[in-house]
């Protein structure tokens, strides 16, 4: 549609052009200023970790980039280009997945994937099956959702992460409900997405071991904060 | 010792196993029955004065009220012990009563609706005991779907029978404000026949046809029970082993109508 | 008590009344066949299904 | 009746009234707080009402004959569609739960559920009854008795329609269910409370239906409470 | 129209039509799963046209007068009660926020929403209302023009619902709110179904009443689907 | 009403009674065996953490443990006498928070909290406010909830643990959502809770700072498990 020259996640974008950045982004939600200028850069490879205590801001933030929700200030640019111009093939290339599961308690795991894996690009049935089988879910791909515990519903919107081909992915608090060893298989996932060249922004009050990982701490973009300081730090290099 | 017999109802597997031996007894005094009474109503009563042949419509339609009626506090009350005393069978027993009850309503309706065009001229008529047959209707109705709209099927045994347990309050009020309200409005043009005009000879078919509809209600109640029972205990081992030595034959051969397998 | 019809044909008629009779009788012995024969076909549904899972089990015995 | 004392509050004594006024109070405020919810049954009324002389016929006789019937079976229909909400965002909100396992009995839990919806559906759809006979051409006898009939049916409603409400508490959707289950059981209401109208319009004296509907009122608020909380303990562990 | 094909996706590609199919499938496996909550609407027609006699009148002539206003009027008001769950449970779920973010045109979704809402709503209520008819004792004449019109009606007003759905979706009780927004809208619908209804009894020409409603229809299939995406995507954002 | 020695909880009772037991306990879940046979004694000042991975029945546990849902078999004794029996002095003993937070989006945090504590015995309006702070919604007192993120909506149901005199909690997963430093805090309130001779229940996927922690681990009572061990291990002592 638009010239987009990258698509293909093969070929990497040379890190000079981060894939996404923000410029002087601010949001506010009913007068009150949530975070102001920030700035941040991800690169292909980059899993970022938004930090923040309660009601800092970081769910704002991630449907803001998502494109649910579009009252803040500020640019967003994907592979250089402004979101707003290249809307389709961001939204190709995101993956969110919020505090909402976005499951159908009515439906099986299997035909609630399958519905996600035809619009996101038709995927044959085994991969779905793979997918339920790498969070656990193997022997309960037919079971109703509603007799699902919060984890194993949770693990059904996480076996999208092993479907689609997107990525950016913008993940808020995926740990909820997870148990160790799901959230230590997860964690690995992160690293394998982050070595294909994808993207991770990821919300969680818990330590993640991924050596990659870096910080963006919404603290230092609150009002209140010493003027100097957002601008000096670049954005998802800081370390918390 | 009659506590114990009551206690053995809560085991379904008692129950199962006890109503075996019942049923070719039943499902033959049944058919008899529903022949007799049929051919005998249809063939042999004399014409009705008035009406003339479609008054025959009569040996199904008022058994089919009656058991209806019936129906709706058989259900009721095995809600309300499954409720109290917190057994199984019960709520089984339950469940497979609203099907049967919704259908005797429904047949009762379609042939009462069925003689209305010749003697009234008109299929539907807003008549007293019309209107609360149709609304019993919608009472089955509503039970057999909440029962249904439940994931957790004890929840929706629960429920039901608290809902039919309401209905039970409410069907004497229901009857009596409907009465009430038709005496009030009646038009002029439609009545039934006086009461007892019946002639003997016309009678006793009906009595038979009656008698068959009990047992047929039986006949079903027990079939619908089994068959729930076995879905419900199907970890059990009793129904594992009770499969295991069906498998074979239930594949092979087509298993007589309520006949004596199993 | 005797057969209250001069012919097979007028009793199929019953005096123009033949539809309404037979269609009630009709309809209501549908119904009570299908009350039967619902329950012996789920039962009948039921073995086969089990049956078939335990030779599943059988089969692979973990 | 032994006055009991909370184990270690400070002050405070919970009485089996506490949750009573607690939960009337939360429930107004509530109601209040959402504002433009609470009228909705009124203009659901009021709609529905006006699309009965754009369906049917504008003609004032026709109108006059079916006023008190509709206005009745339109008010039924209102009470019904709102009590959908009754008990489903406690539920949802897990507010419910909490209900249940508090120590005070849930009968006057229900009972100021209750209360409020009423407050806040029959008693506004009662004072606004006239201004829709007005637009139905009602007769003028009808006025006085369809006020008094629409107080007394619209509390049984609501006491009645509880039970519904709570049987389909943790059913999606269960609106229309709802409606099935309940509306059977709305029969006498609707038919004592529509033919008290009826009559008084022609000129008949109508103590005996407004007794009736008073006694109905009187069993509902013993009985409807207890099936209601029955009702929350069974349907809610769905 | 440039075919599109996902970076990266293995073999399959996600054309325009791939979310549309994928949601009319997914939509209508729900509508199976859910089937108690599927019949409700047509039960809720039922019995409320059961209480019209009830508090109106038994009597045949008073019936038949009225029979084509309210079964109208009835299946409109079914109509609008079940729209209230058409997005509902997927802004509930988190499923609207991945439409919306979704690449594929809104539009589409939408209509394959609608069009299984019609298909579990609307049409079997035009199966069902000669039924009605017969119980309001609608005259011989009436039962043909009611299903046409039925039948071009509630597309139409499952369309229009569908903005009004979107509308309210993100608050709670919406319900009745939405049942403000759209009435007015289904006035114009309302008028000429009943009255061609009303016209075929007498025994007048009613070609120009149907087209009449056909056109609402073209022009609510396109008009609509995009009115009611361009909502989901204001109102979701709560 | 019937005979309860022991209702103030300066008067704790002796060691050799604990405050709750369960005694062979079973779970079924549509007729899947989700633990058998699970024996645990709780006494004053025990802080229990139930483990296991999703699905394993943890949340089944604590809701049959409330009396939200009461198909299970086994006993549950409470200072000694069945739950059924001592069922008003339970309740009136008793705080559980479950996955869902039971807060009215509508109201704000105060209001909210009122209605709990004229449920629970009246508590003042001061005492609110105090334990409003407590968890860290200071000035968000009249603020209403749904403007609240999720960590804050959370805390709100937490700040009900500062207000009841209930002794034993019964809590799902209470540090979801909530950040790092209201997770710390959370657990100087469990410590004071046990201190004072409180019983703690609790589920998390993380673990927890507490010293005098217990763990129960689910899987010790599946179905499948060597029959020797559940009996061998009393609930509660053992630690994984
Ligand atoms: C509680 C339910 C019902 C009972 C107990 C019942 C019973 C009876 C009885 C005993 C008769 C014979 C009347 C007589 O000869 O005196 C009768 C006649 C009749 N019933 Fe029903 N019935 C019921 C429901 C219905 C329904 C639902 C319909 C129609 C939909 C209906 C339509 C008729 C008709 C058309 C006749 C013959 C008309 C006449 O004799 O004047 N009945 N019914
Ligand atoms: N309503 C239900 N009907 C049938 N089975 C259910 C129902 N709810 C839960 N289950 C099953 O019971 C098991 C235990 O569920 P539970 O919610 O207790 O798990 P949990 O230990 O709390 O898990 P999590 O860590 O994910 O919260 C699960 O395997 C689930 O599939
Ligand atoms: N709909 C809303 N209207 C007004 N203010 C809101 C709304 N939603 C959230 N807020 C406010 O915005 C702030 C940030 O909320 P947000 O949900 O982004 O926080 P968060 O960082 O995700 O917190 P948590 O860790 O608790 O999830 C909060 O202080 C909250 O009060
Ligand atoms: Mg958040
Ligand atoms: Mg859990």
């Amino acid at each position: 549609m638009t010239e987009s020259p990258l698509t293909l996640p093969e070929a990497f974008s040379p890190p000079s052009t981060p894939l996404l950045e923000l410029r002087q982004v601010s949001c506010e939600r009913d007068e009150r200023q949530l975070f102001t200028r920030l700035n941040l850069s991800a690169y292909p490879g980059d899993v970022i970790q938004i930090v923040g205590p309660n009601g800092s801001g970081k769910t704002t933030l991630l449907r803001a980039l998502a494109g649910i929700n579009k009252d803040y200030t500020g640019e967003v640019l994907w592979q250089g280009h402004p979101v707003s111009s290249v809307a389709w093939e961001y939204a190709h290339d995101l993956l969110y997945l919020g505090h909402l599961p976005g499951i159908k308690k009515a439906l099986s795991p299997l035909e609630n994937l399958r519905w996600y894996a035809a619009v996101s690009g038709a995927e044959s049935r085994s991969t779905i099956y793979a997918a339920l089988e790498q969070v656990g879910l193997y022997g309960y791909e037919e079971t109703p959702c509603y007799q699902l515990s919060a984890g194993q519903l949770r693990r059904v919107a996480l076996a999208r992460l092993y479907l689609g081909r997107a990525r950016l992915w913008i993940l808020d608090e995926p740990f909820t409900a997870i148990d160790k060893r799901g959230a230590a298989e997860l964690e690995t996932l992160f690293a394998r997405h982050a070595e294909q060249g994808g993207v991770i922004l990821l919300t969680s009050h818990q330590d993640l071991a991924l050596a990659s990982l870096k910080h963006l701490n919404l603290l230092d973009y609150q009002p209140g904060c010493p003027e100097g300081r957002p601008q000096d730090r670049e954005g998802g290099q800081g370390d918390d | 010792m009659a506590w114990q017999w009551f206690h053995r109802l809560g085991s379904p597997r008692w129950f199962y196993e006890k109503t075996q031996a019942w049923l070719p007894w039943l499902t033959a005094i049944t058919l008899v029955l529903l022949v007799v009474g049929s051919i005998w109503g249809l063939a042999f009563a004399p014409a009705d004065a008035k009406q003339g042949n479609s008054y025959r419509i009569i040996y199904i339609h008022v058994p089919a009220a009656f058991l209806a009626l019936a129906g709706y506090y058989i259900m009721a009350i095995s809600g309300a012990i499954g409720l109290i005393w917190k057994m199984k069978l019960p709520y089984m027993v339950m469940k497979s009563a609203a099907p049967i009850g919704a259908a005797l309503t429904f047949v009762s309706l379609v042939t009462g609706s069925i003689w209305g065009k010749p003697t009234w001229g008109t299929w539907w008529e807003w008549d007293a005991r019309i209107t609360s047959m149709l609304i019993l209707f919608f009472l089955y109705l509503g039970i057999m779907a909440l029962q249904q709209a439940f994931h957790s099927r004890d929840t929706g045994d629960k429920a039901s029978a608290i809902l039919a347990l309401v209905g039970t309050v409410n069907i004497p009020i229901i009857y009596k404000s409907v009465d009430w309200w038709y005496t009030l409005h009646q038009p002029a043009t439609i009545k039934f026949v006086g009461e007892s005009s019946i002639h003997p000879s016309m009678l006793y078919p009906l009595l038979i046809m009656v008698i068959a509809f009990y047992c047929f209600y039986a006949l079903a109640l027990l079939l619908y029970t089994r068959a729930e029972i076995l879905r419900r205990e199907s970890r059990t081992q009793w129904v594992n082993e009770l499969v295991a030595r069906q498998a074979g034959s239930v594949n092979h051969d087509i298993p007589v109508k309520g006949g004596s397998a199993v | 008590m005797n057969f209250q019809f001069d012919s097979f044909a007028s009793f199929i008629a019953m005096n123009g009344h033949g539809p309404f009779v037979w269609a009630a009788y009709g309809i209501t012995f549908a119904v009570l066949a299908y009350l039967l024969a619902s329950p012996l076909l789920q039962r009948r549904r039921f073995v086969r299904e089990q049956a078939r899972q335990q030779r599943i089990a059988n089969r692979n015995p973990d | 009746m032994t006055e009991v004392t909370v184990p270690g509050s400070a002050g405070g004594s919970a009485t089996t009234f506490s949750m009573f006024w607690a939960t009337l109070r939360r429930d107004l405020l509530l109601a209040i707080r959402n504002r433009a919810e609470m009228v909705n049954p009124l203009v659901f009324f009021l709609i529905a009402i006006t699309m009965i002389p754009l369906g049917v016929s504008p003609e004032t006789k026709t109108l006059a004959a079916i006023a008190p019937g509709l206005i009745w079976v339109m008010a039924l229909l209102a009470t019904l569609l709102s009590l959908d909400g009754l008990f489903r965002s406690d539920f949802e909100d897990g507010s419910l739960e909490q209900m249940l396992i508090s120590p005070q009995p849930l009968y006057f839990t229900v009972l100021a559920k209750v209360m409020v919806h009423w407050l806040v559906t029959g008693l506004p759809l009662t004072l606004m009854s006239p201004l829709l006979g007005v637009m139905l051409a009602l007769p003028s006898g009808g006025y006085g008795p369809l006020c008094i009939t629409l107080l007394l049916g619209t509390a049984s409603m609501s006491l009645i329609g509880a039970v519904g409400a709570a049987l389909t508490v943790a059913l999606r959707k269960g609106g229309l269910l709802l409606s099935l289950i309940v509306m059977p059981l709305y029969v006498p209401v609707l038919i004592f409370g529509a033919s008290a109208v009826h009559n008084a319009v022609l000129g008949s004296v109508i103590n005996s239906q407004i007794a009736v509907l008073g006694a109905f009122l009187a069993l509902a608020i013993v009985l409807a409470p207890l099936a209601a909380a029955g009702a929350l303990r069974v349907s809610s562990d769905g």
